[in-house]
């Protein structure tokens, strides 16, 4: 794909994911952003496997991300579908681009912050329809209005960042040291820590606790794939639920 | 459950909403109502749309119309799927008002009120901390080994999840009314059923905490005379000990020492770099 | 082994599992049929691995079947003796005699259900002998008379079916396609469900559900062997059963 | 349990039955009660047999014998093992009314009749849905490849248990009368070892499932470029989904649709040779 | 390391272990007495394999060994430095040394009764002292009074044995039957029975014997490690401990 | 908690002893309490040289101070780390009556008889039973592949167990006294614990069995004319069920038979002598 069409059709993504699209999709291919953008730029790039593996990296450091009350701990869309196809169209090593889009989530968090703030505008227009009793246009305000400033804040720099980044990048990885590559990789195996370490806070429950070993040492040392261990997760709390319910009964 | 059956057929005969303004109003809020996402209203605009067709076909009068709007314009914020269920307990009571029930304005906007913190409580933590974290754990393994499938799976997960919660929550809220969420929260199955999401979830995140996070030692020496590579030593006594060590860090910097994800992720790059460059890690 | 002397031995053992053994016996014989009817034609044919594999395949289909109040979904023992053994001496793969296995013994029903009702006779022949107070008669109308009509009903028809039936069956065989063969032996992979089906359907409790699905994950995933799983369903019963009685205790 | 033993002892005195009248009486039970299996009274003459020889000791006089035979001639049926406790009791009871306490045949025979279903429903479940299962689980596997030691293991265990039982139950239903089988039935005991064997049943099961459903796609087609075979698809998501297919339809039709085996067996038959000549499976 | 050296040392050793060690140590020192020792010995003769291998089987006899009220079944610290150390320098299979060991270690209870008994010899000063107020002296007494029977109970003969033994082990050896060593192997190989079964009867609780199953199983079936087996118990044990404290909550 | 910690408080004004003279205590408690063994005393002697330090610093005047040591040169035994807590609360009650409280002799002497017992036990079946085993069972896997790591990881654990508990009991028996060990022996939580420690220990103690009671059958026969090995036999119904039969030979004379280890040892060499002389094992 000839490399600005593939610049428009980034940006384009990354503004529809980011507040665009249908809400029942929004929130999976936002927090779930890397892989979905991993697979997706794959295809765009023709290249599925090596997509697939930069997502999955990259969205390691993102498990634990949680939209709560309207804020983030950075931003999603830009980092999931702009930062991979910048690694990408650079050639980076998946770790090394786990680098590049954590920066990019947090520079991105800028592009929110201006279209959460200026979209107040489009409330107080659609206000005034709704004193009129105007259904019609309150809706067309939500429908389109909503849309203007975002498309500014991600669209354009979305573009820009594409155009001309990977060619920057690849300038920069080209004068690196070997040994800061590798520390790269070996932060990049570090970084999921966090993500994991963030869900592990958010679902704290002293009680559980033992089982979040039993799934660490069932990889550890049997090597068991992760839909088994969710089976198995599943059977036993189920029934966990029917035990509990019994004891409830039976006060 | 009889009694919310009789109460259901009771009201039915002289209900003015059809199912397709009630399908309809659904449908709008999970596809719209965070469209014009704002730290002013967050989801109120989308919100006002979602009910807004309800609102023309309960009040033809335009001052009334135009009153219900602007009250279903004010802030509003509830998680994105099970926060349904206020939208359709709403519905319900404006339907009653419109039927000329003792329903007033001021019942309505505070159970919104009411509503919507609880809901996010409960939704935030089962969409985002639990039903997400299953399946980007069971997607990322399939992805990692370069399989389609893991975003594949992973959406279509989602996308079922969302509708189907959605769908059932809105509807449930309408047939319930106020009663609705105070029932469910309140409810000891909701307890054990958390409580069992959690269980999943914990073994799940056990089990993506060995798989992927990925740290080796390169530190060897001689000891007696023959080479022991550190790794190896660590390996015989329980795999993975370090992985299991930076997690350990990780977490009781966030919960004991309450640091930003940010000063983790930096204390991570400093750790990885410094590592690196004694030829500790690599 | 001769062919006559084998069809008569064979429909010896068809009528002695039916009607004839000790009743300690009779069940597990019979509702064991195939999987002992595979045994025994194994030592019979001299060739025990074919006669265990047929036996063992055409078995899975009567997992469920149970004998209750004197009524049964299929003649086992037709099923399992005659079946395997017609089976073995056309030579069929253990999918192909499943079928004819599922067939006979369906119509078998009809010998069973001769017997069962004309042994009638013999019990008010007992009932006379009874009013005279004689016990000595009475137990020999049990043990003697009661197997008049049954070695009638099974011997007769098993003798023949083995005598005329395996050439029957391999002339039957050789004109049918390829595509039918290998329908078959797809269906014979399905079959078992039904057997498993039943079975689930009445130790059917759904607060035990779970351990079906831990039991089935454990063998898809990790192909561990049934008596390890068995005896580790064991042990968690037991467990169980302690903290049962223990809730119960405390009450 | 010393109550019982005193009252053991207390009739002990003056039994008229010997060890070895009610050894034979068991015996005989659990060889003949089944022989002249037939429709119109089931076990009836079996359990005249099983008990003949001790209504010749107990009563002499031949009038009172040959009622006594007639009695016991009736229409009975339970569960072969477990069953064999009404004997006991019977015999117990018909030696009571010998030795001239007051028993009535009236008692003795509505005791047998209200015995036999929940001794048969207990016994059923026990010994054809869970013992038997667990035994042929293992057995087919060992046969399956082509050990002998499976149909061996099979014959053995479900013999000692066929033995072991009615010994016990014939025994102690012979001292303690009347009230054995309505103990057993109520103890709670008794319900948390029926559950606990259908933990280790569910568990068998789910295992047979597994290693013994085959179902394998032979579907392929080509998927951007690449040749994708279905089958590998599927068992990247999670291995046997086939067979846990198949499966999950037969119980949806035994259970919710009410389907006959038949029914079911006709079905598999269709599915099988339609999806083979669709070139689906294979 | 010369012979008379070497001896000196081992004999050194075992009277350190059995009576002079700081307490927080001895019992780990002395119960392990075979494991440790043979680390120990391993280092000393420089074959550190040998000596793990060695250690580890005599340990297997003692795993059941507990010390209890100033009574012991065996001298530990006889059987496992001593024992250890002569089965090396005589070069026997660990399966022969397990025999030496276990006959040292009955052996041994002399030395201890010895200086158990005599040792009151040491107090009753030491009651002197204290009956002047004397602290000091009381403290000498007991940290190097004690020491003098001990010392001569266990440094000479461990000595001697050590010095002389190797040399006579060697020679008996030489003249068994080629069957008896293999005896004394399958022998070896059963102990480790008792020490396993004096355990599981001191932890005995019905209620928990499921999870000796469990374990051995697992071991059995799957060769799973004893580490991870550990903890999986452990998790396990943790969730049983927070669903009893809340059963114990809710009464 | 609250009411013990203010309980603490309020008496630290007053304290004589400082934190270094309880340090010391412990240390010679932990190091020495066991140096002067002997039938007639046990740790008599060496409980006394723990406390003379306290002793002599608590009552100056030499009769007071020769009382005091001659009686804590009496008989003491209890288990080496759980009973510091005995140790801890003697120190407190002695410094008490010093500080002229109305604590008499005779009271600390009859806490101090009064608890050594339960003590032992408590601890002997924790430390002994318990936590040795789990660090043998890890510690000689890695022994047997070779691995030092194997007595240096039982050294270091056991090491920290017997510092860490000493150091906890000693000094909670110091700041509860008198009430410590009765409490410690009375909640619920240390029942559940021990529970719980029952569990590992079961579940390690049946790994070890597995892994380390080695017997193989060499019996070998012809059986319709193919060589049978009897040990393929036995491992095809299940592996290791000679080491769990001699297991179980041993628990029964154990247990049942209440033979002693002697015995024991005896039978399994005449066994294994026997046995392999007949050519069955090997
Ligand atoms: O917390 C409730 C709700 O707040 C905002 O609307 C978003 O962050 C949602 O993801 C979240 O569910
Ligand atoms: O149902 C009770 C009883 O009925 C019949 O006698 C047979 O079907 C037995 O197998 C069954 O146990
Ligand atoms: O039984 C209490 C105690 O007695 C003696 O002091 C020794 O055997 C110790 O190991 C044990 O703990």
């Amino acid at each position: 794909m000839n490399h600005v069409v593939l610049a428009l059709v980034i940006a384009f993504i990354t503004w529809y994911v980011a507040t665009a699209m249908p809400m029942f999709l929004r929130w999976s291919c936002y927090l779930g952003g890397p892989l979905v953008g991993g697979f997706v730029c794959g295809i765009l790039f023709g290249d599925i496997t090596y997509g697939l593996e930069v997502g999955a990296t990259i969205q390691l450091a993102y498990l634990g991300a949680i939209a709560v009350g309207g804020t983030l701990p950075s931003e999603l869309a830009i980092a999931g579908y702009l930062g991979t196809a910048l690694t990408m169209s650079a050639g980076l090593s998946a770790e090394a681009g786990l680098t590049v889009a954590v920066a990019l989530g947090s520079l991105g968090l800028l592009c929110r912050n201006a279209y959460m703030t200026l979209n107040s505008i489009v409330v107080h227009k659609a206000d005034q329809y709704a004193a009129e009793g105007n259904a019609r246009m309150v809706r067309l305000m939500n429908q389109y209005g909503s849309q203007v400033v975002p498309f500014l804040c991600y669209f354009i720099p979305g573009f820009l960042a594409m155009y001309f980044g990977s060619q920057a990048i690849e300038s920069l990885m080209a004068v690196i040291p070997a040994k800061v590559i590798t520390a790269l990789g070996v932060t990049g195996g570090l970084i999921p820590a966090l993500g994991i370490g963030l869900l592990l806070t958010y679902v704290w429950d002293k009680r559980f606790l033992p089982y979040a070993f039993i799934g660490f040492f069932l990889v550890a040392y049997l090597n068991l794939s992760i839909m088994f261990i969710a089976i198995l997760g599943a059977c036993i709390a189920v029934l966990y639920m029917f035990a509990a319910d019994r004891r409830e009964d039976s006060k | 459950m009889t009694e919310e059956k009789t109460m259901v057929t009771a009201e039915n005969g002289n209900r003015i909403l059809k199912r397709r303004d009630l399908i309809r109003t659904w449908l709008r809020w999970i596809c719209w109502a965070q469209r014009c996402y704002n730290y002013e209203r967050l989801m109120g605009l989308g919100f006002c749309q979602a009910i807004s067709a309800v609102i023309e076909k309960l009040f033809p009068d335009k001052e009334e119309r135009a009153a219900a709007l602007s009250r279903h314009m004010r802030f509003f914020n509830t998680e994105n799927n099970w926060g349904a269920m206020i939208l359709g307990a709403t519905v319900a009571l404006e339907e009653e008002r419109a039927m000329g029930h003792s329903v007033t304005t001021d019942v309505i906007d505070s159970m919104k009120n009411a509503l919507m913190g609880p809901l996010a409580g409960i939704g935030d933590s089962i969409t985002q901390s639990i039903v997400k974290v299953i399946l980007l754990g069971v997607s990322i393994e399939l992805a990692v080994q370069g399989n389609v499938l893991g975003p594949v799976l992973y959406l279509a997960g989602f996308t079922v999840y969302a509708l189907a919660v959605s769908y059932i929550t809105f509807f449930s809220g309408y047939r319930m009314g106020r009663g609705a969420a105070t029932k469910l929260l309140a409810s000891s199955s909701t307890k054990s059923l958390t409580d069992a999401l959690k269980i999943v979830s914990m073994i799940v995140i056990g089990a993506l905490a060995a798989g992927n996070i990925k740290v080796n030692t390169i530190a060897a020496g001689t000891f007696g005379g023959s080479e022991v590579v550190l790794q190896n030593v660590l390996d015989s006594i329980c795999p993975k000990l370090l992985p299991l060590g930076v997690l350990a860090l990780v977490i009781y910097l966030l919960k004991n020492k309450r640091k930003s994800s940010v000063f983790i992720l930096i204390t991570l790059f400093v750790i990885g770099f410094a590592l690196t460059f004694l030829n500790f890690l690599g």
